[in-house]
């Protein structure tokens, strides 16, 4: 490739202290479990994974609104991690990121115009004239009329409110778009608008996508690639097509096992088995983080961590039933 | 819970250092000179300064702070300048009845308050709502120290029916002293009240709304049952907040009610005090009632932690 | 509502309960920061002498005295027990008088009212001799006062914590007590004048004015004092009020240096004239105090008789004088006052103002006003009780040169001269007429001190309260008080 | 794949019509609280006592310090609808002259409060840290402190007067602001908005002043008139003790203290500066509800 | 599965709830009729807003609560009209012979006692069980709902639970005493896949064992095809379409439910564009008098501006269309 990535993570390790049990006692919580991942330019690269499993800190971490504990964030090629955030923010332009709440990702006390040319505001030198027209004209991009700039938050629907949070994503061309499941808390018909729209953006700018979702079946509408986590760590990564098809790693089988399919003739006569119990909070320190709930587990499983391991059809998958394959 | 009474204690300690300094500090940012006050109308030339050194006003200020609080640790707070007794002996004479008017107070004031918060949020938007609400507001906002004279006027002026001043100890007389509580505890309760019951409603209200009402109601948990068990317990929280925060008020309300109904408690104690300059009971008094006040909100966290037990994990 | 008429017997085991302002706030006279400390202390120590109504003096630990040159002689009182059943001798006479006068107690708060007292000696068991720097016969209402009070020697030999446990030879026993708020008191059998003890207890409580006549009224108390301006209040309540002119004096007093217009003689009349003084003690303090413009109450020997009212309200004139003395516009200054009724002040000021004296007051604390006027010499204007209860040459240091309570040194040569010639005749009428020159003469000449009126000590008590009298001195006592059933 | 970055959309043209201005903000807010019956009238009368406070030496019927001895207690009548007071001076006029102190003191505490508390409670609530940590140790031991006896204390140390007073209650209450602004602050720290802010870039101190303030206002507007209130009482009772305003002046704690004394000759002197006093916090408090209530939900949060 | 002439579990006829707005009611649920036979389970299908979760809270007599009030109509518990029964014994069913699982486990438990606490008091209520004898029987319960460990995890807080265990906890306390009709409220919307798979075997379980009735309110197509034995279809407050399962989704009669089965994502292959519903759901208060659904309907005619019944099509299906029988739908599975 020529070009680098225009997010890439490598290593990625993020930890919180918590509370946990009736005692109280401070444990280290790892939400993101030594991941990498790269997002290349106009592609989409969805995360799934259940929830908890560490993907909104995985974004957040990519913006560096939570701390690093270990590895490296690169935008377009530039290792962000360590720099001042006075040199981050002309790098920050280039991504930008939308959230799964739309009644609170935007401030209740401002106008959409005020909300929406906060971006431009603050980035660009724009009079408040030009401001006013690039405003009128996000708002026209994401199928919302210049008629609502005056309004407040509220008076809108959930879906028209997920529409400005990616108007204001979308002010300053980036290069790339973090979307933190904004479509789980729409409807149906809702959600495939919101779909449509990014897509058609993307189609029109050229942006990347980093779409988060715990939702497979959006997943593969959108994604050209996907990772699949789970307890912090990335599973799999692949093709969109070959992940659906066939699955690598059991982790990423059981989640599509799960999925109910719209049919009831389907459905209700060969339900597949799911895994039992649930993503509980990472407590384990060795070992393959799904070996708890893996139907296939091993010894091996629960005392090393494996690698990540090529798989046909490409991608990768951390699973050491693979490894068998490939030896 | 040991260990969160143990956690509790340790971390009162800063504020409880800084309290001690301000308290301590209060000598240096009231003007004059006590020792001049002790030295009698006519001083002869020395005397004052005599005075200024028994009392060790002329040592440096550090080391003046360390031997108090050195000894204060040990209870000792010294002598009263102007009386010569020892503050601790003042102290535990008068902190008893000022506990008493605090805890009847806060105990008319959680009684009333809580039950017409109660009644209120059940029959919201009728018309004993309104009548609280109205009450409530009154309660808020008339000044302690009128209420207690208005009530003076009526009870024991107008109509001899309990006595204007004084205190009896519960040990000696119960009946005297409730009799001689009842005035200034209704007085000292009327805003903490009136607070508590606004609270008390919005808690309510607000917790009435929650999905777990819906729930126990879901159970066919009687209507009463739901608001007395599943609702009050977590509205508590902010209601004992409330009763917490409101503690710190009422010791200062305290002070004027103690004035008005001439109880010989810390606040009137705290008034001459301040009067006359007597240092040493003023700082004493000011660092129990802090104590209190810390001791109080201690309680109020530890009682987080039985209405609403995910706060124990804080 | 009514109180039960009283006029029965007095009942011995009767408890008294007062209602006063302030109480002392501890129990070793040599302590004591100020004179009104005298009626608790009273309660358990007996002094050496006292002083009637009329200024005479009668033996009280002393039973005879005479003075031999600068000694003054006395004869112990015998078979006088203290409380905790030592005797009285004249060692123990000796022993406090030196404690008091700060020989043998450098703090003693009574040092400068004793420094007259040269040394003092035993001369045989039951006389003593206190030897003075000069002659002065008001030693003797000295010692009517704290200043004469006995302690057990015993007492002070253990070192006993006199502040809080007081050992006397008085009718009472104190029992318990509560700094600022009040005490108890028990019958002491042992007292010398036992028979005179008509009560078994005496309960005293410290409560605000309001609080002390509501107490009456609603039965809490028996007697208490009050406010000059409540006495109509009072009796409209039905309850008995008892007014007795005392011989001090209120009234305020000016710092020349801080306040400079007061350096001129006319502006100090001016003021004089300003005040409509019969009109504040009628209206604001219920006709309960005797309004004078001269520096000595009508109750005290030092009253001018013969110009009984110097400065008659005269706005006219008091214009007049002050325009003389280019102050036509006025001028401002500020006066403290602690416990004086805020009312009479403001009305004080009114009438100031009426002559463009802008009079502002000043609420302090605690002993801000001595320590400001007198220490300091800072303040402009103080009120306060002029200090000549015991004799009026203790009110002498207001207006001598050089003096602590002298702020601003504004004497007159006439008046330092007289007030030497008084301190040492023996003769009464002779003194009288001397201490009566010196009223007359800062009649003429006003000095620092603003004279208003004097003082009545105002009490109000229910039926049951019999034999109940407030000396001039206002050193009220209960012995002879009784309570009937 | 470098020429799909380049060429991101000129400025396209807008299709949208000419603007227009639907109701703003405020204007939905005055709807609501037009609706707010009570809190109507409280404001009505707030308003009704700052117009007493500004024009009141020409409102007032007579000098409210000139004292007529010969009239004293007399009751409502010959020309003094309250009556006058032990000095002869006319009840009314000290009433309203007493106003002004009321509202000024009320002002100056409530500022003094409100300039230490909102900045210092931001501070803390935002960057929580040794900062925060240290200040709200400093607060729990401040507000441990009985506020009255501190305010008896510090009066007493600067001396007497009203502004001194004041100063004293304002510092009293300021723990309790940086503690409501800190809270409410930490309540919407973590707020999606602001995350989607600081995700764009935004500069901190833009974040504070643009959607922090903003959206902390409210809560602080409604405790700030309940501190008004607290200040009122706080005025009237160090007044009560003497240790507020200085006579002759009048406010109406000073008048209830004065009139105390005389409460078996006149009780109508401690009945009008009380009912005065109540008022004013009665109509403090309902105005703060009314406000709280008619927060549209662009301004409430939750 | 019985489709048989036995009495109904659960019988809903003509319910009408609404909410007072100042003077006036808005209708927000409107002539809604369905009913349920033992063991069976009906889904509820429909947009946010559609009123699935009123039409269940008047079922259960708990529209009061939040306000709302049954104008019309006739619930029918085993036979037993709960309309107009009184409070007291409508309490007395609650939670007894018809209970109900909501959506957010989380905070439809009470955070302020323990699982057992809470289960054991519908026990308590119902049964009068004695405290001990309550927390035996609440072991038991959460055991039978597969919590492993049950007799430690009795003494647990709700926040101590993964959501997946909560809404196990949750449905516990619902067939503690065995109720005839279960209400499901989006009981797995919240959940993981995984977790969701789990629950759905659980309910399907119970209903065996219970011979329970099951509502099953949801609006996720997937889990309908998955649990449901019929299905019921709401926009804005009506019942639009009730129909046999795979009747449903083979041939919808509804232009609605068309449309939502098109929107449903699938996993097996990608579309370029995802179909939509153009438009959005109205408010109540701006309900058509004629076909709700008519303004976004692409099958919409003059003969739909008329108000529409619900007329019984084929067999026991039923639909609110004028036009249902000329239209040919797609189904969302070819
Ligand atoms: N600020 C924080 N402090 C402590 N723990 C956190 C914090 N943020 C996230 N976590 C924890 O980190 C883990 C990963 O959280 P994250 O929000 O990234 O998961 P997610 O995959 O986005 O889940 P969801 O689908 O629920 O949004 C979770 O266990 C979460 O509780
Ligand atoms: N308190 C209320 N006052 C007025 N209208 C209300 C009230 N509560 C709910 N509604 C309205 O009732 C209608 C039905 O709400 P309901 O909660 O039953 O919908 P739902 O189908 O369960 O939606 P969801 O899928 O979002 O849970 C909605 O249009 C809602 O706006
Ligand atoms: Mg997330
Ligand atoms: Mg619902």
């Amino acid at each position: 490739m020529s070009e680098p990535s225009i997010v890439e993570i490598s290593d990625l390790e993020v930890a919180f202290k918590v509370r946990t049990g009736r005692r109280g006692k401070r444990e280290l919580l790892r939400a993101v479990n030594r991941a990498s991942l790269s997002v290349g330019r106009g592609e989409t690269v969805a995360v799934v994974g259940e929830s908890g499993s560490g993907k909104s800190t995985m974004a957040r971490a990519v913006l560096r609104q939570v701390a690093l504990r270990g590895g490296t964030v690169r935008i377009d090629g530039v290792d962000v991690t360590s720099m001042r955030s006075r040199e981050f923010r002309a790098l920050r332009r280039k991504v930008q990121m939308v959230f799964q709440d739309p009644y609170s990702s935007l401030d209740p006390a401002m106008t959409v115009a005020e909300s929406i040319a906060e971006p431009l505001v603050v980035h660009t030198n724009l009079n408040r004239r030009e401001r006013h027209d690039r405003v009128a004209e996000l708002l026209d991009v994401v199928g919302l009329s210049a008629r609502h700039l005056d309004r407040y938050p509220y008076e809108f629907s959930g879906g028209q409110r997920q529409r400005l949070a990616i108007a204001r994503a979308v002010a300053l061309n980036p290069e790339a778009v973090l979307c933190d499941e904004p479509v789980s808390a729409l409807d149906m018909s809702t959600q495939n608008q919101i779909i449509n729209l990014l897509k058609d953006l993307q189609a029109q700018f050229g942006v990347s996508l980093l779409f988060i979702s715990h939702d497979l079946a959006v997943v593969r509408h959108i994604a050209h690639r996907v990772a699949v986590m789970y307890l912090g760590s990335i599973v799999e990564t692949g093709p969109a097509e070959r992940v659906f098809s066939r699955p690598a790693h059991p982790y990423t089988k059981a989640l599509l096992a799960a999925v109910p399919v719209p049919d009831p003739e389907v459905q209700q006569a060969g339900r597949r088995p799911s895994i039992r119990g649930d993503a509980f909070s990472g407590t384990t320190t060795a070992g393959c983080p799904f070996a708890g709930r893996c139907p296939e587990a091993m010894d091996l499983c629960r005392e090393q961590t494996p690698p990540d391991f090529p798989v046909d059809g490409g991608g990768v998958g951390a699973c050491w039933l693979l490894a068998e394959k490939v030896a | 819970m040991v260990r969160l009474v143990g956690r509790g204690i340790l971390a009162m300690i800063p504020s409880l250092i800084l309290v001690s300094i301000i308290a301590f500090s209060l000598l240096y940012l009231v003007p004059g000179d006590p020792a001049v006050g002790l030295a009698g109308e006519s001083p002869t030339p020395g005397q004052v300064e005599l005075i200024r050194h028994n009392l060790g006003l002329d040592r440096p200020v550090v080391e003046q702070y360390l031997h108090w609080a050195g000894n204060a640790l040990h209870g000792d707070f010294g002598r009263s300048i102007f009386t010569t007794f020892p503050v601790s002996e003042l102290i535990t004479s008068r902190l008893p009845i000022t506990v008493a008017l605090a805890v009847a107070a806060t105990f008319v004031a959680v009684v009333v308050g809580l039950s017409l918060g109660i009644v209120a949020a059940t029959w919201r938007g009728r018309f004993v709502d309104r009548a609280i609400s109205a009450l409530s507001s009154l309660g808020v906002a008339v000044p302690a120290f009128w209420l207690g004279l208005l009530l003076v006027l009526l009870f024991s002026v107008k109509a001899h029916l309990l006595p204007s001043i004084g205190y009896v100890p519960f040990s000696q007389n119960p009946g005297g002293w409730l009799v001689h509580i009842l005035l200034p505890a209704v007085t000292l309760a009327a805003a903490p009240g009136a607070e508590i019951a606004r609270q008390m409603r919005a808690a309510m209200v607000g917790v009435l709304g929650n999905d777990y009402v819906r729930t126990a109601r879901a159970k066919g948990v009687r209507r009463s049952a739901v608001v007395l068990k599943h609702a009050l317990k977590n509205a508590a929280v902010p209601v004992v907040t409330v009763i917490g925060s409101q503690f710190s008020y009422l010791l200062g309300g305290a002070v004027i009610v103690e004035q008005i109904f001439a109880i010989p408690g810390l606040g009137s104690l705290a008034v001459t005090a301040v009067l006359d300059r007597d240092m040493p009971v003023i700082q004493a008094v000011v660092v129990i009632a802090a104590l209190a006040v810390l001791v109080v909100n201690l309680l109020v966290d530890l009682s987080y932690g039985y209405f609403s037990p995910k706060a124990r994990l804080r | 509502s009514t109180t039960a008429s009283g006029g029965g017997a007095p009942d011995p085991n009767a408890t008294m309960r007062v209602g006063l302002a302030i109480v002392n706030t501890q129990w070793d006279p040599a302590l004591s920061p100020v004179t009104t400390d005298t009626p608790g202390l009273e309660m358990v120590y007996d002094r050496l002498f006292s002083q009637g109504a009329d200024g005479s003096i009668s033996g009280n630990l002393v039973q005879t005295w005479e003075f031999r040159g600068n000694d003054l002689v006395m004869h112990v009182r015998p078979g006088v027990k203290f409380q905790d059943g030592s005797p009285l001798d004249a060692q123990a006479v000796k022993v406090n008088l030196d404690r008091n006068r700060g020989a043998t107690f450098p703090t003693s708060t009574l040092a400068a009212e004793l420094s007259n007292i040269q040394s003092v000696t035993v001369t045989d068991p039951m006389t003593v001799t206190a030897t003075l720097k000069k002659k002065d016969v008001s030693i003797l209402p000295l010692l009517s006062s704290r200043n004469g009070m006995i302690v057990s020697a015993k007492a002070l030999a253990d070192k006993a914590d006199l502040g809080t446990d007081p050992v006397g030879a008085g009718p009472w026993k104190l029992t318990s007590f509560q700094p600022g708020t009040g005490y108890t008191v028990e019958r002491w059998d042992g007292y010398w004048n036992a028979p005179a003890v008509k009560v078994a207890k005496v309960q005293v409580s410290v409560l605000n004015s309001a609080q002390r006549l509501n107490a009456v009224r609603s039965g809490q108390l028996d007697m208490a004092i009050l406010d000059t301006g409540q006495a109509d209040s009072a009796k409209s309540s039905g309850l008995n009020v008892l007014a007795s002119p005392l011989n001090t004096l209120t009234c305020f007093q000016v710092n020349n240096v801080t306040v400079p217009a007061y350096n001129d003689e006319r502006v100090r009349q001016a003021i004089n004239y300003a005040i409509d003084r019969p009109t504040i003690v009628k209206n604001v303090l219920a006709g309960n105090a005797t309004p004078t413009s001269q520096i000595f109450p009508p109750t005290s020997i030092a009253f001018d008789k013969a110009t009984p009212d110097p400065y008659p309200y005269d706005v006219a004139k008091a214009k007049a004088l002050l325009a003389e003395a280019g102050y036509a516009g006025g001028f401002s200054f500020s006066a403290m006052f602690g416990t004086t009724p805020q009312a009479e002040l403001e009305a004080i000021a009114g009438y100031l103002k009426a002559v463009n004296i802008d009079m502002k007051l000043v609420h302090i604390q605690g002993n801000d006003g001595v320590t400001k006027m007198w220490q300091e010499k800072s303040g402009q204007a103080l009120f306060f009780p002029c200090n000549s209860v015991v004799d009026p040459s203790l009110a002498m240091p207001y207006f001598l040169p050089g003096n602590y309570r002298n702020p601003g040194n504004l004497t007159n040569a006439d008046v330092t001269a007289l007030a030497a010639q008084a301190q040492t005749i023996d003769d009464q009428a002779q003194r009288t007429s001397v201490l009566q020159r010196i009223t007359h003469t800062i009649s003429l000449h006003p000095l620092s001190i603003v004279p208003l009126y004097g003082n009545t000590a105002t009490w109000v008590m229910n039926g049951s309260v019999t034999g109940f009298t407030v000396p001039p001195t206002n050193f009220w006592q209960l012995i002879g008080v009784g309570k009937s059933q | 794949m470098s020429s799909t970055t380049t060429g991101r959309p000129a400025a396209r043209k807008t299709t949208a019509g000419p603007a227009h201005r639907p109701v703003p903000a405020r204007r939905r807010f005055q709807r609501r609280f037009a609706r707010e019956r009570l809190a109507v009238v409280a404001f009505a009368f707030l308003v009704l006592l700052v117009i007493v406070a500004i024009f009141g030496p020409w409102l007032q019927p007579y000098d409210p310090d000139q004292q007529n001895l010969s009239i004293a207690f007399s009751g409502p009548g010959g020309g003094h609808w309250l009556g006058t007071d032990q000095l002869g001076r006319d009840v009314l006029s000290r009433i309203i002259s007493g106003t002004r102190v009321s509202l000024v003191a009320a002002a100056e505490a409530t500022g003094v409060g409100v300039l230490i508390g909102v900045p210092i409670g931001i501070v803390c609530g935002y960057f929580s840290g040794w900062f925060d940590r240290t200040v709200m140790a400093a607060n729990d031991a401040v507000m441990a402190l009985p506020a009255l006896i501190l305010a008896i204390a510090v009066a007493g140390a600067l001396g007497p007067g009203l502004t001194h007073s004041m100063l004293a209650i304002g510092i009293v209450f300021a723990p309790r602001l940086i503690r409501l602004v800190r809270a409410s602050v930490l309540d919407i720290r973590h707020e999606t908005f602001i995350e989607a802010s600081a995700t764009i870039g935004t500069p901190t101190l833009r974040i504070l002043r643009k959607h922090v303030l903003p959206n902390v206002l409210s809560p602080l507007i409604v405790s700030t008139s309940l501190m008004m209130a607290w200040a009122m009482v706080a005025e009237a009772g160090l007044s009560f003790l003497g240790l507020g305003v200085q006579p002759p002046q009048a406010s109406w704690g000073a008048m209830l203290g004065q009139g105390y004394q005389y409460t078996a000759q006149a009780p109508a002197l401690i009945i009008y500066p009380g009912v005065a006093i109540m008022l004013s916090v009665l109509a403090l408090n309902l105005l703060s509800d009314g406000i709280r209530d008619s927060l549209g939900r662009e301004l409430r949060r939750k | 599965m019985t489709v048989g002439k036995e009495i109904p579990r659960l019988s809903v006829r003509g319910l009408q709830v609404a909410f007072r707005a100042g003077k006036d009611w808005v209708t927000v649920v409107d002539d809604v009729s369905f009913s349920v036979q033992g063991s069976e389970v009906l889904g509820l299908v429909g947009e946010s807003g559609s009123g699935k979760s009123l039409s269940c809270l008047a079922v259960m007599g708990l529209a009061g609560d939040s306000g709302a009030r049954i104008r019309k109509g006739s619930i029918q518990l085993d036979g037993v009209e709960l309309v107009g029964l009184s409070e007291r014994e409508l309490e007395n069913r609650r939670g007894n012979e018809i209970a109900m699982v909501f959506q957010e486990p989380m905070t439809s438990l009470n955070p302020a006692f323990t699982i057992g606490d809470q289960i054991g008091e519908v026990l308590r209520r119902h049964r009068s069980m004695p405290r001990k004898q309550a927390r035996a029987a609440a072991i038991a319960v959460l055991d039978r709902v597969g919590i492993p460990d049950a007799t430690r995890r009795v003494g647990a807080y709700p926040f101590e639970f993964s959501g997946g265990m909560q809404q196990r906890a949750m449905i516990a306390m619902a067939i503690a005493c065995e109720p005839s009709v279960l209400i499901a409220d989006e009981a797995t919307t919240a959940l993981d896949v995984t977790v969701q798979a789990q629950i759905l075997d659980l309910l399907r379980d119970m209903r065996a064992q219970l011979d329970m009735a099951i509502v099953f309110v949801t609006h996720n197509m997937g889990v309908v095809a998955d649990i449901c034995d019929r299905v019921a279809v709401m926009y804005a407050g009506q019942i639009v379409e009730e129909a046999d399962v795979r009747t449903l989704f083979r041939n919808p009669r509804h232009p609605y439910t068309e449309g939502l089965l098109r929107c449903t994502p699938r996993l097996s292959g990608r579309a370029d564009r995802l179909p939509v519903i153009p438009g959005s759901t109205p408010l109540p208060a701006e309900f058509a008098t004629g076909c709700r659904f008519g303004e976004r309907c692409s099958y919409h005619s003059a003969s739909c501006d008329e108000p529409v019944p619900l007329t019984l099509s084929h067999k026991d299906s039923q639909v609110r269309c004028v036009r249902s029988a000329e239209l040919t739908l797609g189904g969302g599975v070819s």
